[in-house]
């Protein structure tokens, strides 16, 4: 425990680890059941496989289609409205010239709104947390498969411990926010 | 503990890949392998104290290239690009053709993340790095050519468009152009892409380091990622999309390459075919290159048991097929010509074939078509000097390719008053060999300091065969 | 070995401030260059230049009157508007101000016949050709590039001369013409009896051509 | 040096520098001249020195600032940015041939042809046009020289007094005047004035470059020295020997007019036909309908079977097969034919076309005998023999050469050098401090012929003032000037002593005629009047007639007439020396528009190889630049070899001019002196060395091949009999779109292939016209050449005697260009009157425009060529932009000139007139054709309606504005194999 988090306000959170995702999925049903508030989970991969809750798709391309129209017609205002120039006797408005870029320029801001949409959501980068100050914790990005409950008084903490400890955990480490 | 499927195989497929040679049924990864061993092992690599001497032995020789590199682009800027041996018929030379090879490379690193990515192609996972770091270094190497070939690089940002005082805008109609954005997407998408995939690794690696110092490094790399459930949401929906927008980018960025040529009248580049024919292009050297990097490194490394013998079985398959596309393409580019009926393409490509090029055209023939036909022969497909020493002839064939295409066709113009030839000068070859350099040392320092190995994917990976086997051990 | 926090919470600020300043740096850099060259400084707009006699134009043209043609004698005929020479000068200032001390270098010109350097005020790149007789042909005032000459005790320049600036009359002539008589009037403004600009175009015959070709200006 | 150091120094510090004003002096000649009092010349040069910092010298980089320096007082006639023009000539061996000299703010920049004069016509030459580098040449010497230290003006007249009085002592006894050929009415009087007063000077003329064989023969034939004038337009059928009509003959530029005027079918009813026999090819043989391949010994065999044919109707031997419909045709045309022989043959075979053309009734119709313009010793070289041999034996006292270079153009065998020595006294007038300015005792720099006031006449006689176009740049004086130093009589001014000799044909009107005969550039009524001379019967009786096969009477070695080819007695390959092409003697070598002008053949530059023919090359096994030594006696000289297509195989052709020792800094040891091999009689031996030599060549592959009809028609007069339109396309491509300029012009050009006898002035036109950058040798050969027009030279049939066609290209104005819509900035782009518009300012160089062009007439900078040129800023054209590094550019159909024109014509508000571009103001045969296509009543119109009229490359779907009348020859049927 750190000198850091010595003076800090009382221990009223409770970071517990399991070897397993299942033994995570397991213990995270009975703490529902149990009504305790699971304030995260910290896993070293996914915990659900393949299911879109998240927004971010309909972002990027909502950004690429952005990209495509925008830079399209400003292709096209430069060749016919702003500056018509005869080149080589095409036509002014020669649109299918005007799609490799509008295509190009349409995919860097779906990349972008990604990228950028990605570390909003994620509320990344925070640099610290105060999870970090578990020493379980590093197990995180490993193999070790943590949740994180809110345990405001004393005795919230106690029943929480004897609730986890029957669920073999490989860690139970309190902590304070 | 038992693997089931191993009964049939021979005694010794028991033991671990990283003490026998790889055979074309090893699993996709060892199932002796842990998350917990995996991560370590692989972040005991960027976490080392100090490097390998083989990386020192690798390391200086390209950093000096890189270096001469550095010189060659100053001496250039300096006097003009007439350093270079370019002529009047043929006006591009090694800066246009070295460009092409090198988005191919970059390209085909791309393809391998990405699209195989999106195929769920399992033996993708543990290549994906390496692959990445290929294609963000090529597209990098690439990036600079574009520049460095104006007769007045200083005013390349006029081929951004944009509301000046002279009231100018771009060309739109130039494939140029198009390549330019093509470009400048394809390097700007490869990094985040790249970066992406990286911050959860970044996240294994703080947490596995020691020493304040590379502690804060890898943590700000990581910018905090922690795996919370929200995390994991987002990162992996952001890269999937991500993955499914690389995969046309790439695609695209090689056809519009292809249009530079394809666009243009003249005589050997006037073909529709050639969009298609460049993407076959990338894909050959891209796994060509993938090979030459994962059959170093998965020894020097100690990770025979992530990258297995069907991890070379299955790349060297891949780079039969795409050989076998490009002799495709090549067979339609003699057999348009001819069919065209047009003189000046019929004269050009006689000359290509016969005359003073000759060597360049068979050259490109033998090294892309030729030779990896032996990977027909499965025993040579986990052979691995014969990979390498196959792969290192097709990176230069396809390098031969390029030059076939820009330089030979240049020189046989449509009036044969205008014909010559082209001979490359110092300073064209030093920047080649430069960005070489500058490649290898982006891949070097990429091997010693990046989690080489996409672990978060690993994890997931090694799960599920787990729980794979654990389902087909109880059947 | 004792765990701890990486970071202290204090990180999390310092991270937003540096992603802040990023962003900053990025932006302020884009703007700049978007913005210089549109900069009178970097225009020399109404910059004065240093001449060997401070001439005044206010003095010359408002004051006395004299025609612009008197001293810019080839502005109808040629390319070049011409620069007097000394001897334009000498005709009025071998009577007045025979003596005064700012025409020294002028009176030491024609002693010595030897020609006073001016230092250049309006410029234009060198393979930009433009034409002073042409424009004046088809009643483009001086005003209209070198702007109210007739207010300046020390020449400077008035118009940014970008070919943006060329273009915006290029692209539509007709608002910037005057009648062939108030060409070199530079007291002259649109009055109720001026022919309206597209009467004025067809009055004074500007052609029917592509005024924004390339080839009208580079050669 | 130092003078090349301020000329580069920017040019802010250059106007106010006055070393530099004195450099840059100009003058007002013509109308003002006659007024201009000295003080006016001073003024100019300011203003000229204004012009320069008013952009006269334009780049592709913007900078802010710079200065601006009007004159003190403005001169007359002197407008800012507007040209004057004034009218000279360009003098070659004496002979005259009109120019007008384009002067912006006082400085010529532009050379054109004169078309008040009968000897240009409007057209010029590469010699003309490079005059104005060759004015401006930074290495022309500035100071007088006393052995080898500089000295003053001062000690010349010093040292001139005492010589006079020695001179007058000895009545001017050991005084020889060396000269090259002098028409110069005035130079010519000076002498005589000389000679009077010192009665036992001498005076010689000679030119290496010998035309003495005309002169022999005319006086073996009638009695005295006779110039022919030939008669093109007139000639139905022309037999040209070894002939140099349209290459180097006084009046070449009128021949090749009215040689032009009767070679397209679909403009002249009847098409003359042209014979050429010859050993080496030239440029009457490359467009003749016939070119017959006759080694020098064939060729006195033929010439003298031809001869017995015609004129005692003997039976044409059998062989060669053509001999006898040649005859037959050259009878039946009888009256309208002309037989030439070329300069460089002996004079018997001269005198025997003379003899034939008067049998054939030829003379007063195809050609004409005159009076020479100016009298000349029969045989110049035995002149300068005896001259040599003087000084040899120490009788020449005092020498003065003037114009004449003996020390590099004379025989060695002579031994000049040694002679020189013995003549205690001697003065050479020369621009440059070259090969005999070092070894004679006084040097003094010869001011050139654009600053000095004198007089020549034109190869019929035709007189034209000389009148100086500006001050001498670097000091020197003229030979009006000099040759005054041996008067006692302070001379009058030239300009005075030039008025007075013409006072009487311009009688009646004293200033007017003198400033109308000034402006016009002729002086009426001074052509020579055609001789009545009758022809020696007995003409064939006292030469003989049993040549030595192998050419003739040089053979016997007297430094005779011509320099004399040369027969081994074994295999008989004999050495022609020839005139280069573009060097001439040697005299522009330090030119460096000549040195990269493509030869018309070869198209070598900056070199001078030994053409040999393709059946030798293949015997010794010689491939291009491979060297051999050529010894004759004890001298000989290395030199690489050029497989010429079309050599007569028994011998090799050398040009003399090149291998300058003391030329200046761009001629200096640029290619072989072929001159010690001159004047020998002996064997040549060919050795082949080991060594190698890369010589550049515009055509940058040796191949020979039928020329794709898409890229060059040509046929018969029979197929054009046949079908008019047999060269035209009859089917037109399909179009998704078309684009049509909206006007109000539409430019076009229509280049006429028959025309075209690739003499290379539009190409030096377009260089002069344009800025066009010299890159030296090591550029060319790495194909880096920047000439916007280019003549291709395709050859057909067999290597030993092929059929030659000149295609001029330049920019197409494709109205679908390809360059256009593949540069990614927009910098080269249409206008509205169908240009091709190249925006330097906006070229970032990708380059892609050049390599999708079809015709490949785009050129890049690969480095900052303008940069490096030796030329002083002043000579550039101030309205044409000079290319920076790194920009692409190409013809423009100089579009400053049709810019002017259009801002001319808005001006007055009338539709614009008629533009003319510098290649077709140069070309001698209207070749080119310039002008509106919208204008249905225009010249370029009527062309593009010709039946011949045929689009190069048309299958690209470009649509060109530039198109070409296809090639039509005239080939006698009677004659079955017909090249050689």
């Amino acid at each position: 425990m750190s000198a850091l988090a010595a003076n800090r306000l009382p221990m009223n959170r409770l970071l517990a680890g399991f070897d397993s995702l299942q033994g995570l999925q397991h213990a995270l049903e009975r703490l529902h059941e149990a009504g305790f508030v699971v304030l995260e989970t910290y896993t070293p991969g996914p915990v659900r496989a393949e299911d879109s809750g998240s927004r971010l798709p309909l972002a990027m391309f909502a950004a690429g289609m952005a990209g495509f129209v925008g830079c399209f017609g400003l292709m096209t205002y430069a060749d016919v409205v702003a500056y018509p120039l005869n080149i080589g006797g095409r036509p002014a408005f020669a649109w299918p010239a005007f799609v490799p870029i509008a295509f190009e320029v349409g995919a860097l801001c779906a990349m972008v709104a990604g990228f950028l949409g990605c570390f909003m959501v994620c509320r990344m980068p925070q640099l610290y947390d105060p999870v970090d100050e578990c020493d379980s914790f590093r197990r995180a990005s490993r193999d070790g498969w943590f949740v994180a409950i809110q345990t405001g008084d004393p005795d919230v903490a106690a029943r929480a411990r004897t609730l986890l400890d029957a669920l073999q955990p490989t860690s139970v480490e309190a902590f304070c926010a | 503990m038992n693997i089931p499927g191993m009964n049939i195989a021979s005694p010794d497929a028991t033991m671990s890949p990283r003490l026998r040679a790889p055979r074309f049924d090893d699993p996709v990864v060892d199932p002796r392998l842990t998350s917990a061993s995996m991560t370590d092992r692989i972040c005991s690599i960027a976490l080392r104290s100090q490097s390998y001497p083989w990386w020192w032995l690798a390391f200086i020789p390209s950093m000096a290239l890189a270096m001469l590199l550095v010189v060659s682009i100053a001496y250039l800027f300096y006097a003009g690009i007439g350093i270079w041996g370019i002529n009047w018929p043929v006006m591009w030379g090694f800066a246009i053709l070295s460009y092409v090879w090198w988005i191919a490379i970059a390209s085909g690193g791309t393809i391998i993340s990405a699209l195989f990515f999106l195929t769920g192609a399992e033996w993708r996972t543990s290549l994906n790095r390496i692959a990445e770091s290929m294609m963000l270094f090529g597209a990098a190497a690439a990036g600079i050519y574009p520049i460095l070939h104006l007769g007045r690089p200083w005013f390349f940002y006029w081929l951004f468009f944009y509301p000046n005082t002279m009231t100018l805008w771009a060309q739109f109609r130039s494939p140029l152009l198009w390549d330019f954005w093509a470009l400048v997407t394809y390097v700007f998408a490869s990094i985040l892409f790249w970066f992406l995939g990286l911050v959860p690794d970044f996240a294994s690696v703080r947490d596995r380091a020691t020493g304040i110092a590379r502690q804060r490094i890898y943590g700000i790399l990581a910018c905090g990622f922690r795996g919370t459930g929200r995390q994991w949401l987002n990162l992996r929906a952001a890269y999937g999309v991500m993955a499914a927008i690389m995969a046309p980018v790439v695609v695209s960025i090689h056809s519009i390459v292809g249009l530079d040529f394809a666009g243009a009248a003249t005589p050997g580049w006037h073909t529709t075919e050639f969009p298609p024919f460049f993407v076959f292009g990338a894909l050959l050297s891209g796994f060509s290159i993938v090979l030459l990097l994962i059959i170093p490194l998965r020894r020097l490394l100690g990770i025979e048991d992530m990258v297995t013998g069907r991890h070379l079985d299955v790349l060297c398959k891949l780079l039969l097929t795409s050989s076998l596309c490009v002799s495709y393409a090549y067979l339609m580019d003699a057999f348009t010509t001819f069919y065209g009926g047009d003189r000046a393409e019929r004269v050009m490509f006689i000359e290509r074939a016969l005359e003073y090029y000759r060597y360049v055209y068979w050259g490109t023939v033998l090294f892309n078509c030729v030779l990896p036909q032996v990977f027909w022969s499965r025993r040579l497909r986990l052979n691995q000097p014969v990979i390498v020493s196959i792969c290192l002839c097709v990176v230069v064939g396809m390098w031969l390719e390029r030059y076939e295409i820009v330089v030979t066709s240049l020189h046989r113009p449509n009036l044969p008053s205008a014909w010559g030839t082209y001979h490359a000068t110092f300073w064209d070859w030093s920047t080649l060999l430069g960005t070489v350099g500058m490649f290898l040392s982006g891949i070097l320092l990429a091997v010693r300091y990046l989690p080489i190995v996409s672990m978060h994917e690993m994890r997931t990976l090694i799960a599920t065969t787990k729980a794979r086997n654990g389902v087909s051990g109880a059947a | 070995m004792p765990l701890a926090a990486i970071f202290r919470p204090a990180a999390n600020f310092a991270s937003k401030v540096a992603l802040l300043v990023v962003v900053a740096v990025v932006s302020i850099g884009a703007a700049f260059w978007w913005l210089w060259p549109r900069m009178d400084y970097a225009r020399h707009v109404r910059a004065v230049v240093a001449q060997p006699v401070p001439f005044s134009h206010q003095h010359h043209v408002a004051g006395l009157g004299i025609d612009c043609r008197f001293c810019h004698a080839s502005v109808e005929i040629s390319s070049n508007a011409g620069l007097p020479p000394t001897h334009t000068c000498m005709t009025c200032h071998s009577q007045i101000w025979t003596n005064a001390a700012v025409l020294a270098p002028v009176r030491d010109s024609w002693a010595r016949q030897a020609p006073i350097t001016w230092h250049r005020v309006t410029d234009l790149p060198d393979y930009v050709y433009f034409n002073h007789s042409i424009h004046v042909a088809k009643g483009v005032g001086c005003e209209s590039c070198h702007g109210q000459i007739e207010t300046m005790p020390l020449t400077y320049k008035a118009k940014t001369l970008t070919m943006g600036f060329c273009l915006s009359c290029h692209r539509n002539p007709a608002p910037h013409l005057r009648p062939a008589a108030a060409v070199y009037d530079t007291a002259w403004t649109r009055g109720p009896e001026t022919p309206s600009p597209m009467a004025l175009m067809q009055v004074n015959h500007v052609p029917d051509r592509e005024l924004t070709d390339c080839s009208l200006c580079h050669r | 040096m130092t003078s090349r150091e301020k000329l580069w120094r920017s040019l802010e510090q250059a106007a106010e520098d006055p070393a530099f004003l004195a450099h840059a002096a100009q003058e007002f000649p013509g109308l003002a001249a006659a007024l201009a009092e000295p003080l006016g010349r001073r003024q100019v040069l300011r203003l000229m020195a204004a012009s320069i910092a008013l952009g006269g010298l334009a780049g592709c980089d913007a900078k802010y600032g710079g200065n601006l320096i009007p004159a003190v007082t403005i001169p007359p006639n002197i407008i800012p940015a507007l040209p004057n023009f004034y009218a000279t000539a360009h003098v070659l061996d004496g002979y005259a041939s009109g120019v007008v000299v384009k002067h912006v703010m006082g400085r010529p920049v532009k050379v054109d042809g004169n078309p008040e004069h009968p000897a240009s016509l409007g057209a010029i030459d590469v010699y003309g046009q490079a005059q104005l580098l060759d004015f401006y040449d930074p290495d022309r010497s500035a100071e007088i020289m006393q052995g080898s230290s500089p000295a003053a003006l001062a000690n010349l007249d010093a040292v001139f007094s005492d010589q006079r009085a020695q001179l007058a002592a000895g009545h001017g006894a050991g005084l020889r005047i060396l000269t090259g050929s002098v028409t110069s009415p005035t130079v010519i009087a000076q002498i005589e004035a000389v000679q009077r007063q010192y009665p036992e000077a001498q005076s010689i003329q000679w030119d290496p470059i010998s035309r003495d064989a005309g002169r022999k023969a005319a006086s073996l034939a009638y009695g005295r020295a006779l110039d022919t004038i030939a008669h093109l337009d007139k000639a139905d059928v022309l037999l040209s020997i070894d002939g140099d009509l349209l290459s180097s003959a006084p009046g070449r530029l009128r021949y090749a007019r009215d040689f032009a005027s009767r070679r397209n079918p679909s403009r002249t009813a009847s098409m003359s036909r042209v014979y050429a026999i010859e050993p080496t090819p030239t440029l009457i043989g490359s467009v003749a309908d016939h070119r017959f391949i006759a080694g020098p010994a064939d060729i006195s065999r033929i010439t003298l079977a031809l001869a017995a044919s015609i004129l005692d109707n003997a039976p044409t031997t059998a062989e060669p097969g053509w001999l006898a419909p040649l005859v037959t045709d050259l009878k039946a045309a009888r009256g309208r034919v002309l037989m030439h022989v070329g300069a460089a043959q002996p004079p018997e075979l001269h005198a025997l076309a003379l003899q034939i053309n008067e049998a054939l009734g030829a003379r007063g119709v195809t050609y004409d005998l005159i009076e020479p313009p100016a009298p000349q010793a029969l045989l110049q070289a035995d002149a300068m023999a005896a001259l040599i041999a003087d000084m040899h034996a120490g009788k020449v006292r005092h020498l003065l050469i003037v114009d004449s270079n003996p020390l590099y153009t004379s025989p060695r065998s002579w031994g000049c050098a040694e002679a020189l020595k013995r003549v205690p006294f001697s003065v050479t007038l020369a621009r440059q401090y070259d090969e005999t300015a070092r070894a004679t005792t006084w040097f003094v720099p010869h001011s050139h012929d654009w600053e000095a006031w004198s007089d020549a006449r034109a190869y019929d006689g035709t007189v034209t003032v000389l009148q100086p176009q500006a001050l001498p740049l670097y000091g020197g004086l003229s030979a009006h000037q000099v040759l005054g130093l041996y008067l006692a009589a302070p001379p009058m001014s030239t300009e005075e002593s030039v008025r007075r000799i013409w006072a009487a044909n311009l009688a009646g009107h004293s200033t007017d005629g003198w400033s109308e005969a000034l402006a016009r550039g002729v002086i009426p009524g001074t052509a020579s009047a055609a001789s009545g001379a009758r022809l020696r019967s007995d003409l064939r009786a006292d030469f003989r007639t049993d040549l030595p096969s192998g050419a003739g009477a040089p053979a016997t070695g007297a430094p005779g007439t011509t320099i004399p080819p040369i027969t081994a007695p074994g295999d008989r390959l004999t050495l022609l020396l020839r005139a280069d092409p573009n060097l001439w003697d040697g005299r522009f070598a330090n030119n460096p528009w000549l040195q990269e002008l493509p030869r018309p053949l070869t198209k070598v530059v900056w070199d001078n190889p030994v053409l040999i023919a393709p059946a030798l090359a293949a015997r010794m096994q010689l491939t291009n630049g491979d060297c051999m030594r050529l010894s004759i006696d004890d001298a000989s000289v290395v030199a690489p070899v050029w497989i010429m297509p079309g050599q007569a195989p028994d011998c090799i052709t050398a040009l003399l001019g090149s291998g300058r020792r003391a030329a200046g800094s761009v001629g200096d040891d640029v290619g072989v002196d072929f001159y010690p091999l001159t004047g020998l009689t002996g064997a040549v031996a060919l050795g082949k060395t080991r060594d190698r030599v890369a010589l550049a060549s515009t055509v940058h592959h040796d191949l020979l091949m039928e020329t794709p009809s898409e890229i060059l028609r040509h046929g018969t007069l029979a197929q054009f009999h046949a079908d008019p339109h047999f060269a035209a396309t009859a089917h037109s491509e399909p179009h998704l779109y078309r684009t049509v300029p909206a006007g109000p012009a539409a430019w076009g050009m229509s280049i006429d292939l028959n025309a075209c006898i690739g003499c290379n002035a539009c190409i030096v036109a377009c260089q002069a016209e344009n800025n066009i950058s010299v890159v030296g040798k090591a550029q060319v050969l790495r194909e880096r050449e920047m000439h916007w027009l280019r003549i291709d030279r395709y050859f057909e049939g067999g290597v030993d005697a092929p059929e030659s066609f000149f295609q001029p290209v330049l920019c197409m104005h494709c109205e679908e260009a390809p360059c256009e819509n593949v540069c990614p900035v927009g910098a080269t782009v249409h206008d509205a009157e169908g240009l091709n518009v190249m925006v330097y300012n906006r070229c970032v160089g990708t380059r892609f425009c050049s390599n999708n062009c079809p015709y490949k007439v785009r050129r890049f900078n690969f480095y900052g060529y303008a940069r490096q040129q030796t030329r002083p800023a002043q000579s550039w054209n101030p309205d044409v932009t000079v290319r920076a590094r790194g920009v692409m550019e190409k013809c423009t159909y100089c579009i400053q000139r049709i810019a002017e024109a259009r801002i001319e014509a808005d001006r007055d508000s009338r539709p614009v007139g008629e533009v003319r571009t510098a290649c077709q103001n140069a070309c001698p045969t209207q070749a080119f054709t310039f002008g509106n296509l919208a204008d249905a009543t225009s010249l370029v119109a009527e062309r593009k309606r010709s039946s011949l009229n045929f689009a190069m490359l048309e299958g690209q779907g470009t649509r060109p504005r530039t198109t070409y009348e296809a090639l039509v020859r005239n080939p006698n049927p009677a004659i079955k194999a017909t090249r050689g």
